[in-house]
């Protein structure tokens, strides 16, 4: 309630100001970041002996079982994918479209991209049942002179993934540049010297530089958008490119992609929350922004509903049985539980955002993105699991083994991002100065040329 | 949804600890090796691999050719012949003998398990001698021979009193030898096998004047009526009447199958109508039907003085009356009256659980009286090829009486397992271990308990001594078949262990009492010489070339010659018996127990045989370990669920058992497979054991006026015991759906037979839209692979098939699949290539009601032309071949598993952990077939390695192959012959004209276009 | 800085030639002939039993199967020559004494096994006649003797080791025309046995691509 | 030490219109010059570089070429090793769209990058001599290059455009 009004009356940010309060970000840190960042890495360490465990003994130490050959792996897949996506939508379609509260968040955002492939990545590998030749999906010449198959869903989520990491991750650097070499121009200590140094690559700012890179930057936002759209198409194929029941839908590529920005988006709010808490960000991300962010989750909410009951309605408009039992069992058959979740934490909740006041209302966009999350991956879930165990013969039907490897391994997966975005957050600007700077009206000797968007600092 | 996630989840634990299945964890380990090793050179393991040749050549072995020996299966006393397939010396695989008249080539599962007998990691592999009894068992430790020997010489020269010879059913070479020795020697013996069924050949002698089971055609009868008999699984000759009951169902006149018993057995499931009597009121049934027959006018069979007093006996039984005593609805009974009044030739059969009651002798005899009257006899039932067990369960028991009153010195156990199977309540252990002791009341032990076994079963435990046995494969032997011919046992390998056959044993001990029991001195002679004399001056003159095509075509087999048309008049004593209910339960409600042997364990013979152990129940579809079927009203009161923990108890015992509720039982029995709860008989038996043998429950009882012991109608208690009874099934749901997985076509009107009904009538579809859409030719998306010289498929006839899964452990022993224990199973994560799925589908009666009808299913890849799991796999691990087939490369799968998901017909197997045969199993490997390794994806492959072979031999041959020549594992066992495989490019071959049968129908096809190259042709029944 | 996209354009063109022109090669690795060419080892051959890649790994290609199922050098490379419990000279006895592979190895046309002859074979001559003439053939026959004596077969090791997964048939490839040197090499001319062939899938499939066999996975991973 | 004769003159600006005035200023008297800014304008642009920056067609051929040789890849490796699966083409065009899209995309982007770096010359380990800290937080920088004789005309101009200090360097 107080961000309401706190900036009324307050003076406009100025360069200075940006730069400083972002670059304090990066002061050594405090015991919290280390506590932070070991509890990341004691996660991290659960979930890498938990997947060497499941190597050596075997992969039915995860709860797959002959009708359900993928579950939580690949549910994680898909959510840490999804998570991803909103980075890309903020800073690359987000910046096509102008829309005036994305830069104090973009950078964070896009952080989380790239942090959040490198996660979903893991994934399909560690689902393998012989990781070790994982390799053996690339398209590399080999002295077997075979190659893998094109045809395969598989495939293309190796070249729309590795794509999107290579793509999200340039995207991320090079908007990170400028800021780097901003941070090494105010550096103390001799390693931060160094790494800045080392890092911004000998950026200075000149105008010939700034020429090209804003140039570069548009293009990457314009390769980045389709790129975003088709990756999720991609992993959506995955399902819905096969013939079970509950997967086997067109709808599958936009349904996933805005679920996908649903979820990012959610996890935005979950990261920039106790972000903005901790580094005293409050002048940079408003009110303004959140109330934009919570209407993107209203927005894609209601998207996603829409598919759901598109789904069950193709299910029954249809006329195919396999499909109707399939929608028929997710809501009434066993596992009604996680699609009652599902539903409460995707469709319902979020509907309380129509209320003004709690889309800046703090606590609340917290709790209600933690819900969006688990909303979301029970979505994944009930699509992966609900649909593999009712499929086609009812006599191959069969249920699932939930197993401490797996939540070991999901458990992991958490620590993995959370150690990368806790490094980062120490270690370069997760807020994009020059970006932010941008939309400061300049310094003028002339008053009245300037013309910035308002909206940093001065609020509404 | 919690109960079944925290169920599942609760069972995984190691197994590594029960040594029952191995689950090998070295290859990661290797692979984590192999990052640590690039630079760690010195490393003590060899590199080396070496190649051993052999010493000597032998003229038959070319490595890498299979040798194939003919022999004769002794699990049972039906006298299968099998083909015995060798590679390098080792036996790798049972096969029935096509040349044998018995089985004709195919075999049941047990039969082609008794590999994993030869190969029981656990078998007795040296002479053993008791040292001392520990409360947690015998302690026994090596010996020789000679000491065996001389202990045994000593207490036969020293006894005063009995000596026995206490055997099963010995293959009769065996007992022809034995025969010598007991009468040699003085001894007597005694003869116990539990699934003779002694009854019936009583109540055969009882009607026709000979003791003996008579054999039966199936294929002639127009109508058969059957109470209890499971001929199509343990009774008889399964295999053979399966064969008979098969043909006649896929011909143009199928014969009617009315099946009468408490409990839906396998047989029952396969009937046109299944009726659920009470426990012992069937003979009611047969009592109406005789009636019904009488005033039907059909009852010319019998002589007028029989007849007459038949319709005194039958008089004033009534239908309904008929119905309040056993339940059968009126309507039924006059129903199944018909059919046997309308059918020219008809068969009445009775036989196996339901007839195993105190007073089974009524039954019996008016099912063959029925036969009689109907002038069966000589039609169907052929009484002058009688196979006669010598089993006793009344022997047995005197022979205990005898041994608890010390009059027993000496007792030599041969191929016989008493202790498990006969009743608990005889007291055999009390009494085998008073064997030798002294009468005269000092307590001193003289007298000597010698067991003669392969395994460590309950019995040889027993002994004081054990001289291990070679099992049927490293033996010789023949068995004498009902119609004369006789069937050759062979060695098919070396013997493994220190071990001698029965006959060396009998011939040693002989000896050294100083008795010759034959000239030929050596049991391998024996056989030959008898052999010669049984088949004398039907091999021509040369004698030696005669034994050696013998025995290379298994045995000198008559040719199955038409029936002596005998007449049978009905003894006249039949009439002093009593043909009341005497089996009922004392009170409302009490509960009457049902122990029956299943194909999947019989007696129990099959219980240390991991192959049988996982294989599911046709039925229940349960795997590893007993259940007990209880019917909902039951488990109801007593509050039981499905997979519940219940406790059986009778006056002479309890068992611990899971609950399997199912409505397809009685509700006044209780229904418990007999064969599981061992505790010794090697580690896969012992470990179903825990809950106990359901013959601890029977009572010290042998039936009335027979010599068989009393195995149903004992009043049983059902309680619900602590938590869950571990009830692994890899079937959960039981309804198609409406989904027409498996379908029928319903012959409608008495006995006109026609197909006009079309396809999945009646399975209360909500979407009926597949009907009549077989043929059809969907429009492609794209051109279809063209196969340039052959194009493999299958076709299996629904209507043939019985559900006895024989298929099922062929596919096992051919393509090396793993046995993965109890709770791998439990995880959903059984191996087996080849299923047979289990529908129960309720259809509409012509008198508006409804009827169970049971589909059995079998189910493997469908090798799909626009196969789903093909174009997801992003290594190519799968693809289509030009032949047709889906060819899944193992060593190429990376393991992401969207094969399986994708695959509508869930018949992909995962390699979820690495599995390993422990040392003597690990003999079996087929070393055609690549073995697999851990996260790696696996399918029915239609045997390729055959196909190859037979390629490779035409190749040879400068020809393509020809039809009839691949034959596949699962095809090759078949014992009804409901698979085909051939060339389906061929329009000649079998399976193309089949596939375009029209019964023939593509599961799923109609929905998915998956186009596959397996086809099945409709189930037929007669609408009830 | 015109010159400059020029530049950029015409280098982006020609990486994408370049790698179009490697995939069109069948195989996709460029290493064609190496140093050990089989040709010109075996010139009275006149077949080359590698084609394009001759079964060598892309310096990428690490395959941890290689390794891991032993700790040492993998005895699938090519020159593999173990130590042999007995110094069987093939010189000796194809060379010079003029033998057939087939009269020793006779199974390699009758099953898809090439066997190791049976001791009783090496017996026919070694028995009585051929005591040798060296010290150490005079040791080694005395070995093949004693073991022979003892019913006990020599321990050979293996050269030419196979993974499982692969069921090569002999018989079909020797009925096909191919002769035993075109795989193994000029065995007659080795006093050890050594492995010239990688023996890797490219190798295979080279050959049969150029003689117009099979490349179904199924004619060597399904069965023999 | 050998006293250097090409000079560096650095002129700080606060306020962005001042600095584009000295940039102007120096260009007009065509002087070697840069311009340093903590961040980019189109102000700036206008004034500094006008032209379009050329990063888009390296973009649109790098991407042109990753389209190819996506479909190229997919089509030829299927090609090269025929295998039918579910009696699909061998070359199956709708499903070799991916490969194509995600390399267009893939190539385009890495083409960007190699532009950014090619014509920002970066990475780069020279120092510019002219370049000041304060640039990356909220000054704005007038840099000319010119001899020692000129250093007095170009402090004056920067001064004159409203320059908060000047500064003179050696070397550029």
């Amino acid at each position: 309630m107080e961000e309401k009004h706190h900036s009324k009356k307050e003076a406009p940010v100025t360069y200075a100001e940006v730069n400083d309060t972002i670059l304090k970000m990066l002061e050594p840190p405090g015991t919290g970041w280390y506590l932070l960042l070991f509890t990341c890495l004691f996660f991290l360490a659960i979930g890498a002996s938990c997947w060497f465990y499941q190597m050596w003994s075997g992969f039915g130490e995860s709860g797959k079982s002959h009708p359900i050959g993928w579950g939580t792996y690949i549910t994680n897949f898909v959510f840490w994918v999804g998570i991803a996506h909103s980075g890309t939508l903020i800073s690359a379609v987000l910046y096509l479209f102008r829309a005036a509260f994305r830069q104090p968040i973009y950078r964070l955002a896009e952080a989380m991209t790239v942090f959040a492939v490198m996660t979903a990545g893991l994934f399909p590998i560690i689902h393998l049942g012989r990781p070790w030749y994982a390799l053996w999906l690339m398209p590399y010449p080999n002295q077997r002179a075979l190659w893998p198959n094109f045809r395969s869903p598989l495939l293309w989520d190796v070249f729309a993934v590795s794509t999107y990491f290579t793509i999200s991750a340039t995207f991320f650097i090079v908007g990170l540049i400028p800021d780097i070499a901003a941070a090494r121009d105010q550096a103390k200590t001799r390693f931060r010297k160094t790494l800045y140094g080392v890092t911004s690559l000998g950026w200075r700012n000149s105008h010939i530089q700034w020429k090209h890179y804003t140039a570069a930057y548009l293009i990457f936002a314009a390769f980045a958008t389709p790129l975003v759209v088709s990756v999720h198409s991609v992993v959506s194929w995955d399902f819905a490119m096969s013939i079970v029941p509950g997967w086997h839908a067109t709808i599958f590529p936009p349904y996933f992609v805005a679920g996908a920005i649903f979820s990012g988006v959610a996890m935005v709010i979950t990261l920039i929350i106790p972000l903005r808490k901790a580094f005293k960000l409050e002048r940079l991300i408003t009110p303004f922004h959140f109330d934009a962010m919570s209407k993107l989750i209203l927005m894609t909410s209601g998207v996603v509903t829409y598919s759901y009951i598109t789904e069950f309605y193709t299910a029954w408009f249809s006329n195919n049985p396999y499909e109707r039992f399939q929608f028929w069992f997710r809501p009434f058959g066993e596992f009604w539980i996680a699609f009652w979740g599902m539903t409460f934490c995707n469709c319902i909740f979020p509907q309380l955002l129509w209320v003004k006041s709690l889309r800046t209302n703090i606590p609340f966009l917290f709790v209600l993105s933690i819900f969006i999350n688990i909303g979301m991956w029970l979505e994944r879930f009930n699509i992966i699991f609900q649909s593999l165990t009712r499929e086609f013969i009812p006599a191959a039907w069969g249920g699932y083994n939930f197993s401490w490897v797996e939540v070991g391994i999901t458990v992991g997966a958490f620590g993995w991002f959370g150690m990368w975005m806790t490094l980062f957050i120490k270690f370069f600007p997760s807020v994009a100065i020059v970006e932010i700077k941008e939309i400061l009206p300049p310094p003028m000797r002339n008053e009245g040329h300037g013309h910035g968007h308002a909206a940093v600092g001065a609020g509404h | 949804m919690e109960g079944q996630i925290v169920q599942l989840n609760a069972s995984r634990k190691s197994e590594e600890g029960t040594g029952l299945v191995q689950i090998s964890r070295r290859r990661f380990l290797q692979a984590l090796g192999a990052t640590t090793a690039v630079g760690a050179t010195a490393c003590a393991n060899p590199v080396e691999q070496n190649i051993l040749p052999n010493v000597k050549g032998i003229p038959e072995m070319v490595p890498g050719v299979s040798v194939w020996y003919s022999s004769t299966c002794t699990e049972c006393t039906t006298g299968c012949g099998i083909r015995v397939r060798t590679r390098e010396g080792r036996a790798v695989k049972v096969e029935g003998n096509p040349d044998s008249p018995v089985n004709r080539g195919s075999l049941c599962a047990l039969g082609q398990a008794s590999l994993q007998s030869l190969y029981d990691p656990d078998r007795i592999r040296t002479p053993l001698k008791k040292t001392r009894t520990l409360p947690t068992g015998p302690v026994f430790e090596p010996t020789t021979w000679d000491e065996v020997y001389s202990k045994l010489n000593e207490a036969i020269t020293n006894s005063t009193n009995k000596k026995v010879l206490l055997t099963g059913e010995l293959p009769s070479g065996q007992q022809d030898l034995a025969n010598a020795f007991t009468s040699q020697l003085g001894f007597s013996q005694v003869v116990w096998d539990p699934m003779q069924p002694v009854a019936v050949a009583k109540a055969a002698e009882m009607v026709y004047g000979t003791y003996g089971v008579p054999t039966f055609q199936l294929d002639k009868a127009q109508v058969v009526v059957n109470f209890g008999a499971d001929f199509l699984e343990t009774w008889g000759n399964p295999v053979g009447y399966a064969r008979q009951w098969a043909d006649s169902r896929r011909s143009d006149k199928p014969l009617r199958f009315v099946h009468i018993e408490p409990r839906l057995s396998l047989t029952g499931a396969n009937a046109d109508l299944w009726l659920k009597p009470n426990l012992g009121s069937e003979v009611r049934v047969a009592l109406f039907l005789i009636g019904q027959m009488i005033e039907r006018g059909r009852a010319k069979g019998v002589s007028d003085d029989v007849r007459s007093k038949l319709s005194q006996l039958t008089k004033g039984i009534s239908a309904t009356e008929v119905e309040a005593q056993t339940g059968i609805p009126k309507e039924k009974l006059l129903l199944v009256a018909q059919y046997l009044a309308d059918a020219k030739s008809s068969l009445v059969l009775s036989g196996g659980a339901s007839t195993s009651t105190a007073d089974p002798l009524p039954l019996l005899v008016l099912t063959n009286i029925l036969n009689v009257m109907l002038g069966n006899v000589g039609k169907t039932v052929d009484i002058a090829a009688m196979e006669k067990p010598s089993t006793s369960g009344s022997k047995l028991a005197s022979l205990i009486d005898d041994m608890q009153s010390d009059k027993v010195d000496v007792l030599i156990t041969a191929g016989t397992n008493p202790e498990f199977s006969f009743p608990d309540a005889f007291g055999f252990q009390y009494a085998l271990n008073r064997v030798g002791i002294k009468g005269d009341g000092t307590g001193k032990k003289a007298g000597l308990v010698v067991a003669l076994a392969s395994q460590l079963d309950e019995t040889a435990q027993l002994a004081d001594y054990i001289l291990p046995l070679h099992t049927s494969l490293e033996d010789w032997g023949y068995v004498t078949l009902p119609n004369g011919s006789v069937s050759l046992i062979q060695p098919s390998m070396r013997q493994i262990f220190d071990t001698q056959s029965l006959g060396d044993v009998l011939f040693t001990v002989a000896s050294n009492t100083g008795k010759e029991l034959d000239p030929s001195q050596t049991f391998d002679a024996y056989v030959k010489s008898r052999y010669l004399t049984l088949t004398s001056g039907k091999g021509g003159a040369d004698s030696e070339t005669f034994w050696r095509s013998s025995l290379e075509k298994g045995g000198y087999f008559v040719a199955p010659a038409s029936m002596p048309a005998a007449t049978a008049s009905v003894n006249p004593a039949v009439f002093s018996l009593s043909y009341g209910i005497s089996v009922k339960p004392s009170h409302h409600g009490e509960l009457m127990l049902y122990p029956y042997p299943s194909v999947k364990s019989f007696d129990g013979r099959a219980a240390n045989r991991p192959w049988m152990q996982e294989l599911a129940d046709p039925i229940t579809q349960a795997v590893w370990g007993a259940w007990a079927e209880i019917h909902p009203e039951t488990a109801k009161e007593q509050g039981i669920k499905q997979g519940d923990a219940v406790i059986l108890r009778t006056n002479d015992g309890e068992v611990h058992v899971p609950a399997y509720v199912t409505e397809h039982v009685h509700k006044g029995i209780v229904a418990v497979p007999v064969g599981q709860g061992h505790s010794a008989y090697g580690r896969y038996a012992k470990s179903t054991g825990e809950g106990g043998s359901v013959f601890s429950l029977l009572p010290k009882k042998i039936a009335s006026g027979t010599d068989a012991i009393v195995l149903t109608g004992a009043p049983v208690t059902v309680v619900r015991g602590l938590g869950s009874g571990d009830l692994v099934s890899v079937q959960e749901f039981s309804s198609q759906e409406g989904r027409e997985l498996a379908r029928t076509t319903f012959i409608t009107g008495a006995g006109a037979h026609g197909h006009g009904e079309g396809h999945g009538e009646g399975h209360g579809a909500a979407y009926g839209g597949g009907h009549g859409e077989g043929h059809h030719e969907p429009k492609q998306m794209y051109t279809q692979r063209e196969h340039p010289v052959y194009e493999w498929g299958m076709n299996i006839d629904l209507a043939a098939c019985t559900g006895c899964s024989a298929c099922v452990v062929a596919c096992q022993a051919e393509n090396n699949i793993p046995v993965v224990g109890k709770k791998v199973v439990a995880q959903g994560r059984e191996m087996a290539w080849i299923r047979i799925e289990r529908y129960y589908d309720s259809v509409p009666t012509e008198d508006g009601g409804e009827e169970l009808k049971v589909s059995f299913m079998p189910m493997m890849c469908q090798h799909c032309q626009n196969a789903p799991c093909e174009p997801v796999c992003p290594v190519y691990a799968t693809y289509h071949n030009e032949e047709g087939m889906n060819a899944m490369v193992y060593n190429r799968c990376v393991g992401t598993r969207y094969c399986s998901n994708n695959c509508s017909y869930k018949v992909r197997r995962f390699n979820w952990f690495q599995y390993e045969w422990p040392e003597l199993l690990s003999w079996q490997i087929n070393p055609d077939v690549t073995k697999r390794t851990v996260g790696v994806m696996e399918k029915c492959t239609f045997c390729v390695q055959r196909i190859a072979e037979a390629k490779d031999v035409a190749k040879d041959l400068g020809r393509l192959v020809e039809d009839g020549e691949i034959t596949p594992a699962c095809v090759q066992t078949c014992p009804t012959q409901a698979i085909t495989f051939g060339d389906r490019k061929d329009p000649n071959s079998r399976v193309s004209k089949l596939e375009k049968s029209e019964r023939a129908y593509k599961v799923l096809d109609h929905h998915l276009n998956t186009q596959p190259a397996v086809s099945y042709l409709n189930d037929i029944r007669y609408k009830a | 800085m015109i010159t400059r996209i020029r530049l950029a354009i015409a280098g982006a063109c020609v990486s994408a030639l370049a790698l179009v022109a490697v995939f069109a090669q069948q195989g996709g690795v460029a290493t064609n002939a190496t140093a050990q060419d089989s040709a010109s080892q075996y010139p009275e051959l006149g077949v080359r039993a590698g084609v394009y890649n001759d079964g060598q790994a892309a310096l990428w290609d690490f395959n941890i199967t290689d390794h891991f199922r032993y700790f040492g050098p993998p005895p699938r490379l090519r020159g593999y020559s173990p130590e042999q419990p007995i110094k069987f000279s093939h010189v000796i006895h194809v060379q010079q004494n003029k033998m057939e592979c087939q009269y020793c190895h006779w199974s390699v046309s009758k099953a898809a096994y090439a066997a190791i002859p049976e001791e009783e074979t090496c017996m026919g001559c070694h028995g009585a006649l051929v005591q040798g003439k060296s010290e150490q053939g005079k040791k080694d026959i005395q070995y093949l003797k004693d073991m022979y004596a003892k019913n006990q077969p020599i321990p050979w090791v293996k050269v030419h080791v196979m993974p499982d997964y692969l069921k090569f048939n002999h018989k079909r490839h020797v009925k096909a025309g191919v002769t035993c040197q075109e795989c193994h090499g000029q065995i007659p001319e080795m006093e050890k046995v050594e492995r010239v062939s990688s023996m890797k899938m490219g190798w295979c499939i080279s050959c049969h691509r150029e003689r117009g066999a099979s490349i179904d996975c199924l004619v060597c991973h399904g069965h023999r | 030490m050998v006293e250097s004769t090409s000079r560096a003159v650095v002129g700080v600006f606060t306020y962005m219109d001042d600095a584009l005035e000295a940039v102007k200023n120096v260009k007009a008297a065509n002087l070697d010059w840069r311009m340093y800014s903590p961040v980019p304008r189109h102000e700036i642009e206008e004034v500094t570089f006008p032209q379009k920056s050329p990063v888009r067609l390296v973009s649109f051929a790098c991407a042109l070429t990753g389209c190819a040789s996506g479909w190229a890849l997919a089509i030829l490796c299927s090609l090269d090793w025929p295998m039918r699966t579910s009696a699909k083409n061998i070359a199956s065009i709708p499903a070799f769209f991916v490969p194509g899209y995600e390399w267009t995309i893939l190539f385009g982007g890495l083409g960007t990058l190699f532009a950014i770096f090619a014509f920002c010359k970066i990475p780069s380990v020279v120092r510019a001599a002219g370049y000041d800290p304060r640039f990356s937080h909220d000054k704005f920088g007038v840099v000319v290059a010119c001899s020692a004789g000129q250093v007095t005309d170009v402090t004056k101009r920067l001064q004159t455009a409203g320059a908060d200090e000047v500064d003179v360097r050696d070397s550029l």
